[in-house]
């Protein structure tokens, strides 16, 4: 490294003293940092650089060109490697919306509360004929879909599950009236209409 | 590739036969045949290129070199194009002539395949000649927090629900939930010392019970409740006669203690 | 992909002068285009850039600043791209690995995929008057050159192939009308249509 301070002997073009740059090793260098996946070490560099051409003294002066760039030239991970700017960083983020699909089980519960609703949750248990998870519920009201509305005056006072005006939104709905009703919507006669009857526990109440 | 070593050098029929096998089939011999006519492809010599052709098929079956069929159905075809380009006037002629050019257009095109193929080969090849960028940034973030959903899937979500739901009804009877020994027994221990005489044991049923089997069961389990109780030493019961109804009172507190010692001492 | 061919006539003309691009535009082009694993297209470019600002005049611009550099702005796959200037190539294979060159075979299927597509299997057997062998497709698929394409109606509904954006990419092609008309491909006998061993070495020195 010190070579470049007297000119090597072998050097077929003697540059002047101060030893600018070459182009031809800014070049080498820069397109070796661009194609290579990882940061280039300063020692990769000097093999790759022409004889007497001074690592540092390169990578200084790339850097320095491309200092005011969209583009930088940065020290990480022992090595040199192009960044996009910071500055610039931010203008091209893209932001890719991949929406999600509610899972059955959700749509379903979210459904019942819908045409149901204040119901509890022993109450869709028991229309869907299934358990309902607690992480179902969570789902829905993450997203801003149900919500606690009150308490039923029975044993044990269960919360009462209602939908939000975030539901309608979702749904392009202006009121829940503009849902089908459950009596359209349910032409086949061997679902029952009505929910299910109560157990015995909630008709002695 | 042998095929490549081949075609720079000049064409002599014994060292194409000893190399038949680096080409890639006959139409590939023929386009190297061919070219050994020093012409332009439009101009070359059928006939020439015939004779060519079958004195390579021929060396190579004189070494007795395993000939794979398309090289001798190539041959056949060529035989005859032969002997009717060489019958003057022959009505087939003209069918000799089109075959005849179809070849020749056949062999411009494999040429030009392979002058394309070149050509490509020339580019300046990515990861070769040439790289792009070996680390690239991706700014693209995924935004998942929209949900994809629509009236449809809602309303047929909830005609599913009431599917499986009214399926569940038919085909199980109705899950009926009984008063039982447990709710009897904190339902008598919290009832019964509000009564200080006997009273009948119906009396400590829940309300509204209605009639028939929720009433028996919940009998049955204050029954239960009240024998266990009994046996703990915390209630008394007496029944005057049978069928007749079942009395219950509290025993106070001293003499349940010592009730309790006396049952110790029965176990 | 034909924008970049002509300028644009309906871009509003506000700007009578010649604009001088600026510095910002000049920033946020190269971040972009240095970012992306891909080539940009101008379209892209135009929806990044500020209001006012011309993505062809900035990406003449940005080209010219990097001509001579070891790293090159080129238009291939119907977008930009940087790519290591070719001279360079023999010095960077030496810290970066290369890929084996295609066979002989496969750059004549190659060539007759991109000449033909869509095309049958039987086609390119027909064109090359021999057997296309399993292996050459892998190979072709490997390398990401080559993708179905439909089915052809005819009995059997054949498979059709043609070449993928990968191929131009690939080839520093901007748009398979890159490719030489076929009428113009040599088909003197003269010529040694055997491929050199390192063609594109041989070009570039």
């Amino acid at each position: 490294m010190d070579e470049t301070e007297s000119p090597a002997p072998n050097r077929a073009a003697a540059d002047a003293a101060p030893a600018p740059v070459s182009a031809e090793a800014l070049r080498l260098a820069e397109a070796a940092i661009f194609a290579a996946a990882q940061p280039v070490s300063t020692r990769s560099l000097a093999n790759l650089l022409p004889d007497g051409a001074d690592p540092e003294q390169v990578m200084a002066a790339l850097a320095a060109t491309y200092a005011a760039r969209g583009v930088n030239l940065v020290q990480v991970g022992g090595g040199w490697q192009f960044r996009t700017a910071p500055d610039v960083a931010p203008a091209l983020r893209k932001i890719v919306e991949v929406p999600r699909r509610l899972p059955r089980v959700a749509m379903e519960t979210l459904a019942i509360i819908a045409y149901h609703q204040p119901v509890t949750r022993t109450e869709i248990e028991e229309i869907r004929g299934a358990a309902l998870s607690q992480n179902t519920l969570d789902l829905l009201l993450e997203n801003g879909l149900v919500t606690p509305k009150g308490h039923k005056e029975a044993p044990g006072r269960p919360t009462l599950w209602g939908t939000t005006p975030g539901f309608l939104a979702q749904f392009g709905l202006n009121d829940l009236r503009d849902l089908p009703k459950r009596e359209e919507l349910l032409i086949d006669p061997n679902v029952s209409l009505s929910p299910p009857e109560r157990p015995a526990e909630d008709a002695a109440s | 590739m042998k095929s490549c070593i081949l075609r720079g050098i000049a064409v002599d029929s014994e060292a194409l036969v000893l190399n038949l096998e680096g080409f890639e089939g006959p139409l590939d011999l023929l386009l190297e045949l061919a070219r050994t006519q020093k012409v332009d492809l439009t101009k070359i010599s059928i006939l020439a290129l015939v004779d060519q052709y079958l004195a390579v098929i021929e060396g190579a079956r004189r070494v007795r070199l395993e000939l794979a069929a398309d090289w001798l159905v190539m041959a056949a075809w060529l035989t005859w194009l032969k002997s009717r380009l060489l019958v003057p006037a022959a009505p087939e002629d003209e069918d000799a002539e089109i075959a005849a050019e179809t070849l020749a257009a056949r062999l411009i095109d494999l040429q030009r395949v392979r002058a394309a193929a070149i050509w490509l080969g020339q580019r300046p090849l990515l990861g070769v000649d040439v790289f792009a960028r070996g680390t690239p940034e991706d700014f693209t973030e995924t935004d998942r927090s929209k949900l994809r959903v629509d009236i449809s899937g809602l309303l047929s979500a909830y005609l599913a629900a009431r599917r499986r739901g009214g399926a569940k009804l038919q085909y199980r009877p109705k899950p009926m939930v009984y008063f039982s020994v447990q709710n009897a027994l904190e339902r008598l221990q919290r009832l019964v010392g509000s009564q200080p005489d006997w009273s009948t044991l119906d009396g400590f049923l829940p309300q509204g019970l209605g009639e028939g089997l929720p009433r028996r069961a919940a009998l049955s389990a204050t029954l239960v409740a009240g024998l266990e109780m009994t046996k703990g030493g915390r209630l008394e019961l007496k029944q005057d006669a049978t069928f007749g109804p079942i009395l219950v009172r509290a025993i106070e507190r001293e003499a349940a203690a010592t009730n309790l010692e006396d049952q110790d001492g029965r176990d």
